[in-house]
Parts: C-alpha cells; structure tokens; sequence
C-alpha cells in the first residue's frame, strides 16, 4: 500500500476535518462545486483590523482529497494578509498535500484554493478562477 | 454461452497491464468499450489501402471507400433491424442524434404550449437538447419518476401523456441503475396521443438485440464507441416518412443536390443529414464492430452479461457497507452503481485503480437522477462481453482493500 | 526542400497498386490527403493501449486518454499559433466549423436587413450553412465577385462590406482555382465596418504555414483529413471573447456545468461546444498529423507544392485542348483544375484511373462558381507533401492517353 | 486498352448520338441531373394511338457513358407500349450498354432511365424515382 495516494495524512484529515464548520458573520465566503463530480467547498474568512485572517471556517462534501486539502488549506492561512490570500500559489497546497495527484485529483485538490481565492478577490463569477 | 476467454483474446487492450506489474480489470464499459482487433484493423486497412473520400470520386480508391462506407452502413442498418439504410444517418455520437432531431424535427414541429415527456433518469443527452429547444419554443418539459428501485414509476403515465404532449424521448436502458425500460410498451401509450417517440438506445444496442421494425420507434439513437466500435461515430435512426419531411439539419456538401449562389435543394436520405466529407475509417470501423458482435450473437452477449450481472451483484452484496443502486437483476442491464459508507466514490475509483480495476466514479452525465438520490456521485463498474467471474472477485476484493484504507 | 522520396516511404498507401500490376499516383489530396504511418500508428496505440472515456474518468487508461486527448489540443492550438488552446474546439468537419457558428453565433447576431458577405468561390460548406441562416432570419448574401483568372475583384469591395456588413466569410485559398486569397487584407477591410471574420482555412492550414494571431480572424476552419489526420475531426478556432458570449450549439455531457431538470449551465471553453464522448482516438490522430508536418516545415511544405505546382501548370499547357483554370502560380496552391476540350471530365477521371492515376472530377463543391464558367465540372489533379515530377509527367501520359481514346 | 471501358461503341455513340434532339409536342418529357457531376439528360416521348412510342428525342449534357446510355435507351424503346417502358429494368440498360461500370458511373448511366421513368410515370417529384 506504499504506492497509494491514500497516506495516514489523508485518512485522517478526511475522518477529523480541520476547521471544519461554519463561521457567524464572515467577511468573506464562497462556495463552489466541481461539477463533474460533485465535490462541493463552502469557505468563510472573516479577518482582523489588519486584513489579516482571524478565523476561517468551511463546510462541504467530497472526495478524502477535496476535504484534506480543504483542511491543510484553511489551517495554513490563518494569519495571513488578504493579499497573501490571493497570491497564494497552487503548487504551495500541492506540496501541502504531499502525494502525487493524477489531472482529475489535481482538480478535486484544488478546489479548495479556487473557492478561496474567489471569495478573497469578491468575484461573482466562479468561471473567471478556471486558470488558477 | 461463448468461451469467455476466446472472447478476451479478440481484445488486444485486453493483456495490457494497467500499472507495471498490474494486469487490468476494465469495468468501465458503460463509459467506452474496448475495441477488438477487428475492428482496429478495418480502420487500418482504409488508411494504409484505400484511403480517399467518398461519393464523389471516380478513381479506384474513392470507388472502395465508398463501397465499405455504404457497405458498412447496410449492415449497421441490418443489425438493429432498419427497414432500409437510407434511415440509418450518420452522426458523431449518440448525444449529436438527439440535437439534429431537437433542432431539425424540433424547430419545425414544437412550439409554445407543447410538452416533451422525458424520464427523470435520463443521461444528460437526453435532456439538455431540449432543455434548449423548450427554452427557445416556449414548450414544457416533464418527466415519468422513477421509483426507489430505480424503475420508472408509470402510474401516473396517462396524464403525462397527453394531447399536448409531442414528444417523449426516454433511455432503454439506464446508465446509472441499468433499469431495462419498458421500451415498446411506453413507445405503443405515446402513439395513442400521437406523441412522436425517441429512443436512447446507447445503452441498449451494445447489449442486447434490438430491433427497430419490433420496437417501432420514430427515432432511436446510439454511439459506436460503447459497440466495440471506434470514437466519433453513432447513429440516428428515424422513420422515413418524418426523415423526408424534416430540414437539413447542417449545410454543406454531400447534403445537396443542387447549390446557386441564391438558394439550394437537397440531397436525398440519408446525405440530407451528412454534411460535409463523412467519418469514413469510422463508419467503416463501426460495420466491423457490427459484424464482430453480429457473429458473437446478440442473444449470447446478452445471456453473458446477464450472467455476470447477477454473479456480480450477489458478489458485491457480501461487502459491508455498500449498497448498488436499480433494479433487481432481472430488470437490469450490465451496470452496478454504488455507494460504499465511509468512501466517496473518488476515493473509491482512485483507490481500485491502484489495483488495477477501472470503474467509473461521478455523476455518469445523469445529474439529476443523483440529484434526487440526495447524492452528488457514485462509483459505477459495469461489464461487458469480456467480463469474466475472477474479474467481479478483484473488484470485490478491491473494495476490501477500500474498506481498510479508510479504517471501515 | 526536403527528400520528397523519404517522404513517400512515410505513407503506407503509396506503395499500394491501384490495379493489379499498376502503382498509383494519388493527385486527389485536395479531396483528402493519405496519411503517414505516424498518425496511425498514433491511433492504434489509443486504441489497443488507453483506450477510454475522457474527462470525467479517474483510472489509467482514462487519465492517459485526456492526457493524449488534451495534449494533442494543445499542439494543434500551437500549430496554428493559437493564443489558447481554449479557442481551440475540435468538430467533425471543416463544415460542422461553419454550422457551428451559424447557429450559435449566427442566431444570436443576425437578423433581417443584416448582410453576409461571401464570395462566388466558395465551398459550398462556407455558403450552405448561411443560406440556412439567411432564409431563417431574413438577412442578405452578398458576394464577392472573382474576375477571369480566378481572382477576387475587390473593386467594389468597399460597397460590398458596408455598415450592414455583419459578417464576411470567406476561402483563403479556393480548392477549384487554387486562388490565396489576400486574407489579412480582407480581413482588415471587414474589421474596418465592424464586421466578423471567418476564413475557411480547409485549403490553407494543410499546405502552408497559418498564424491566426498574425492573420486575426473571428474565425477560422479546417478538417483534419485534408493534412494528414484521420476522417471525423476538424477545428473551429474562434476568438475568446465572441466564443465566451456565444450560447452552445449542441447541448448534452461534457458541455455542462450544471445540470437539474429544470435547467442547466454551461461548462468553460473549449467543452461548452464539445457536447458528448468526443472524438478520442481522431484528435490524437489529428495531433500527430501536426507533429508530422511541424516536423516537415510548413514552410517547406509550402515551397515543394509550389515547385511541383509550377512544373505541373508548364507541363500541362503542353496538352492540347487543355485549360486550366485559376490564377498564375504565384498566386495559386498546389490544385490545377482542368477541362479537356472533346472530352468530359468523369471520362478523363475514369481513363486516368485506368492508368492509376487518381484525380477528381465533378463541381468539387463549387457549383456556384463553375456555372459562372458555365461548366458542370471539372477534372482536379491536387498535389501534396509526396508528390513527385514523375508522377505529374504520367498525369500528362494519361491525358494524352484520353485524348487518344476520344480521338482528338 | 482492352481493360478500358471505353469501347469503341461507347465512343462512337459519344460522337454521333442516335435520337438526339427534341420534339415538338410531346406526350411526356422530364429533365434532370445527378447533381453530384451535373450531367443532364432530357427525354421527350410522343406515343401512337396504342400508348407506344412513337417519337423520342434526347438532349442534354455529359459524359460519354451517360451519352451513350441516353442513345441506347432511346433507340430500345422505340415501339414499346408506355407500361413496358414503365417497367424497364435497369438491368436491361446496363446490358444495352455492355462494359462494367464503377457504381459512380452506374449512376452516369441510369440517369436516362431515371429521366424516361419519371416522365411516363408523369411524376413531378425526382426523388421518388432513387431506387430505380
Ligand atoms: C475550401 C474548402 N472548404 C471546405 C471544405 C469542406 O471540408 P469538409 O468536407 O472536410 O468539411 C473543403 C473540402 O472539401 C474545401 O476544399
Ligand atoms: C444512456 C446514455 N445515453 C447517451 C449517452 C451519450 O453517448 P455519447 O457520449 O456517445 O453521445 C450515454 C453515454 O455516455 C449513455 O449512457
């Protein structure tokens, strides 16, 4: 099983999610699927004085990757400047999650990333992240 | 019932190893099937020997491709039964065959007021196509339930059919719960209030013998590349009388009979819906998935996966935890969709894979069906006429392997 | 210039005879080109190593088919120095090219009063498609005139393209005279009135290079089995802008984003006008073709054709009652279409094919333009990558041969 | 040049059509093409007082098979009665004309036929004629 994407990391993330939840009066949330599969990420931020995030929260449904990098996600923002936020690279959460993804998982990990950088930039329209 | 294992050596993909040292388990049929040699070999036989476009050309090489596409659309239209080739129209794939009939048939016949019956199980080429054409017309779509068995639930089919209703198009077999629809029963109560009737058999004439002079439907549509055949090929095909008297759906050569610079007249059935140079090795490939599964039998592929159908569900029943959506085997065509608790379908498909298994995991083009199950995927395997007993055992035992990674 | 006899060996059918005894001299590539072992070869390792469903599939084989599937879109997109594969959308045919736009775009932006502007030349693929859309929206064709010598006339074209102008569609190369059209010329003059562009590149991207970002049209077309890629495939390239505004043409899986019974939303591009299983094994056929001529040089395949062009055109005008027409070789690509005094041109074709020589006779599509010559048709040699001097000087055997037999 | 199917017969016919012309008040005439290679054939038939053929003209445009096909099938119908040219196999024509024709050129050579048919069938509509 040494081959298996499916490191202990991953299991347990996806049995005991990190900020898993919703938040009161977020400053900023947004919630998208992956329509091809179903996979659905809702993310709340709402940050300090500074723009800085204080608290986030996020809620869903999907794959043990989806949610695991939903978790690592939201953990490794904390503390950060809205433009950190929105700078934030795809292939930092990648080696994040740390196991080689095949294209369709790559999407499943990313989706994450594509909700908050949506709701950081306060975009309507989902369809405008489709390169990030 | 055919020697399985003579059967798998026709299939080259077949010894193919899915990872090194892993021999695959293709149960992903439903998606795409695999393709016999047979039938990779027709196609290279036109490009490395008789390579040229049709219909138009004198010179030896034209004159053969033009004998093997016609050819080869004469027996496609002898397979399902057709009455006459010219009612077997070429398209890319079964999704194209329902739009040409949307906005050819549609656009002439449909119009504010109007309903379109459609199941709610229906893959999604079955639904957008008029979603688009009520969305222009103004016409209503409605739609026959299904029960909790993935049947359709007909008690209420006397209103939904009604004398507004100018079309029902429904699936023959579905690709989630392969519930094997009613097909000729639901085509006769559409006729007695004059609905015109389509039928997806995309998942049908892979698997079983259909017959359109039996079934009678007024369009019937289905993809080569779940025949064994190749990609890019499928077939529409329609009552000749409505055939005749619909517009071209697309212009351009080959469709015409006659072009001035101030208008043009067409081409006779079925070139009227052929615009432009055909999918020649294609429809020359689909005749040789034809003629392969024509000398397997229809019957025999059918009594096959029905076999494997009812082994597999017996066999995926002893795993804890999941449960197979649709009908009971007797009603059900060779798919197995499922949950498994604890384990997203990715996860599912993802980690099978790692064993070498390809099943298929989402929402198989058939949204709303999930929708109504309150689930956004599931993992689907299905067979085909290679799908052997040991095969449903390492997906059983893939499925263990599941169980344990996610500590279930 | 490149060895064009190490060409030859590239292309299985070149040795085949086209009868017994007698090798054949393909001068038909205009119709569709043969195809090198590369882009077979390509096609067979889909089909008997990876065969599967794109997109949505998470196994092996699925994972390396949309690799294979999108990479060759990527290659394809850098062949015509696209800026992104996203406007890249693969359709059946050069033709499908033309309805897409016709119905999608062409139904959203032109209504009656509005002009199209064409010209006499055209392929009927870049006429029918508008005739449709004109006689259902009431908007005008207009046309481009072509003079004497196959040319366009643009001495009115400043009337012709005017404020009502909405779009102007039109050949860059003809496949009858053989004609380049000033294609960035016309393309700026209909920018000038605001008008859209569309090229039909179905003569050009196989035979010399094609930048859509120097030329910048709306829109442009090709078919793959004209340059060396399989039947069944071809290309609508399309500017991001007016391809993010324009609604779908076909509606069904892979195009969605979402769907529920009540509605659905659209995928981004290039899928949303990709509706179905698409044609897997042909793009990838389609993307080794394009390996293949990088590999040659379109520069250099530009140079050989018109080299064996010009030899043809000097050794034809040594055959009495002969006359081809179209322009002076520098303006022309490497087609030479002909009529023979005294003796029709499905009987010049029929004695060449005797001598295994395979040229096209008939309207080639281009009825319009040959009853402005007041012709029914014409014999067509084309010449490609492969074609030699040897095999022109028995083309003009073979006519000779014709004229013997006719007793001219 | 024996393999050709350019007989001598076939040339001779190309060069000196037999029946070629038209009538001045015909019972029956009817024009088409294949459009596929824009050969036209038009026939003109007057019939005697016992619904035979009494005159027939040809005219029209194309190559030497369905020239002479035109010329073969005018001059075997002289004197049959209209339900024998009704019922006119294109086996027989195909025998008339004697070399083996491609199926392309198989339509150069029944376009005549077709034309005849349509007329004595006074058929407006071409196209109910195909399987003939
Ligand atoms: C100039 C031109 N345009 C369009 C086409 C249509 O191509 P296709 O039949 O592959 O759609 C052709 C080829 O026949 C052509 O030569
Ligand atoms: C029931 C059903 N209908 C329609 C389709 C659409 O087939 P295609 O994608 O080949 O057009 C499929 C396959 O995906 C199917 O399973």
């Amino acid at each position: 099983m040494d081959s298996s994407v499916y490191r202990e990391q991953i299991i347990d993330l996806y049995e005991s999610p990190l900020n898993f939840g919703e938040l009161e009066h977020p400053d900023f949330s947004y919630e998208e699927d992956n329509p091809l599969c179903g996979d659905v990420i809702r993310i709340e931020v709402k940050l300090d004085e500074n723009n800085r995030v204080a608290e986030v929260g996020w809620s869903g449904d999907g794959c043990a990757i989806s949610q695991a990098s939903a978790s690592l996600l939201t953990e490794e923002i904390k503390g950060k400047t809205l433009d950190e936020v929105k700078a934030f690279d795809k292939d930092e959460l990648l080696a994040l999650i740390g196991v080689p993804l095949s294209m369709a998982r790559v999407k499943c990990a990313l989706l994450s990333l594509k909700v908050l950088k949506a709701g950081a930039y306060g975009l309507p329209d989902p369809s405008v992240m489709r390169d990030q | 019932m055919y020697d399985v294992n003579k059967v798998r050596t026709d299939f080259p993909i077949l010894s193919v190893e899915a990872h090194p040292g892993v021999p695959l388990v293709y149960l992903d049929s439903a998606a795409s099937s695999q393709k016999p040699a047979a039938v990779i070999d027709a196609m290279n036989a036109y490009y490395r020997g008789y390579n040229a476009n049709v219909h138009r050309g004198i010179h030896r090489l034209s004159e053969d491709a033009t004998n093997a596409y016609e050819g080869a659309r004469q027996r496609i239209s002898k397979f399902i039964n057709s009455p006459d080739p010219c009612q077997v129209i070429f398209v890319r794939n079964a999704t194209e065959a329902f739009n040409l009939v949307a906005y050819s048939w549609g656009r002439t016949n449909i119009s504010a007021g109007d309903e379109i019956l459609l199941t709610e199980m229906e893959h999604h080429a079955n639904l957008v196509p008029w979603q688009l054409l009520a969305e222009e017309t103004g016409a209503t779509l409605r739609f026959v339930p299904f029960l909790e068995d993935g049947t359709l639930d007909l008690s209420d089919l006397s209103n939904l059919l009604n004398e507004r209703t100018k079309l029902f198009s429904f699936t023959a077999v579905s690709n989630v719960f392969g519930t094997i629809n009613p097909a000729k029963q639901l085509i006769e109560a559409a006729r007695e209030v004059g609905a015109v009737t389509m039928v997806d058999a995309a998942q049908a004439v892979p698997h079983m013998p259909v017959d359109v002079q039996e079934l009678d439907p007024d369009f019937l549509a289905f993809s080569s590349h779940k025949m064994c055949g190749p990609t890019g090929i499928g077939v529409l095909y329609g009552g000749r009388d409505l055939l005749e008297e619909m517009p071209p759906f697309m212009g351009g050569g080959d469709m015409i009979r006659r072009v001035t610079l101030e208008g043009s007249t067409w081409n006779d059935l079925p070139w009227k819906f052929e615009a432009g140079t055909p999918s020649i090795a294609e429809v020359i490939g689909l005749g040789a998935a034809v003629d392969y599964l024509s000398q397997l039998g229809m019957d025999q592929v059918l009594e096959h996966e029905q076999f494997i159908t009812n082994y597999a569900l017996e066999a995926l029943s002893e795993v804890k935890g999941l449960k197979v959506i649709g009908p009971a085997p007797s009603q059900k065509g060779g798919v197995a969709a499922f949950t498994l608790e604890g384990a997203h379908p990715h996860d599912i498909a993802e980690l099978l894979d790692e064993s070498g298994i390809a099943v298929r995991a989402g929402h198989h083009c058939a949204m709303p069906l999930h929708h109504k199950l309150g689930l956004t995927a599931t993992a689907r395997a299905s067979f085909y006429i290679h799908t052997t007993t040991e095969e449903v055992d390492k997906l059983v035992q893939g499925l263990n392997r599941v169980r344990q990674v996610f500590r279930l």
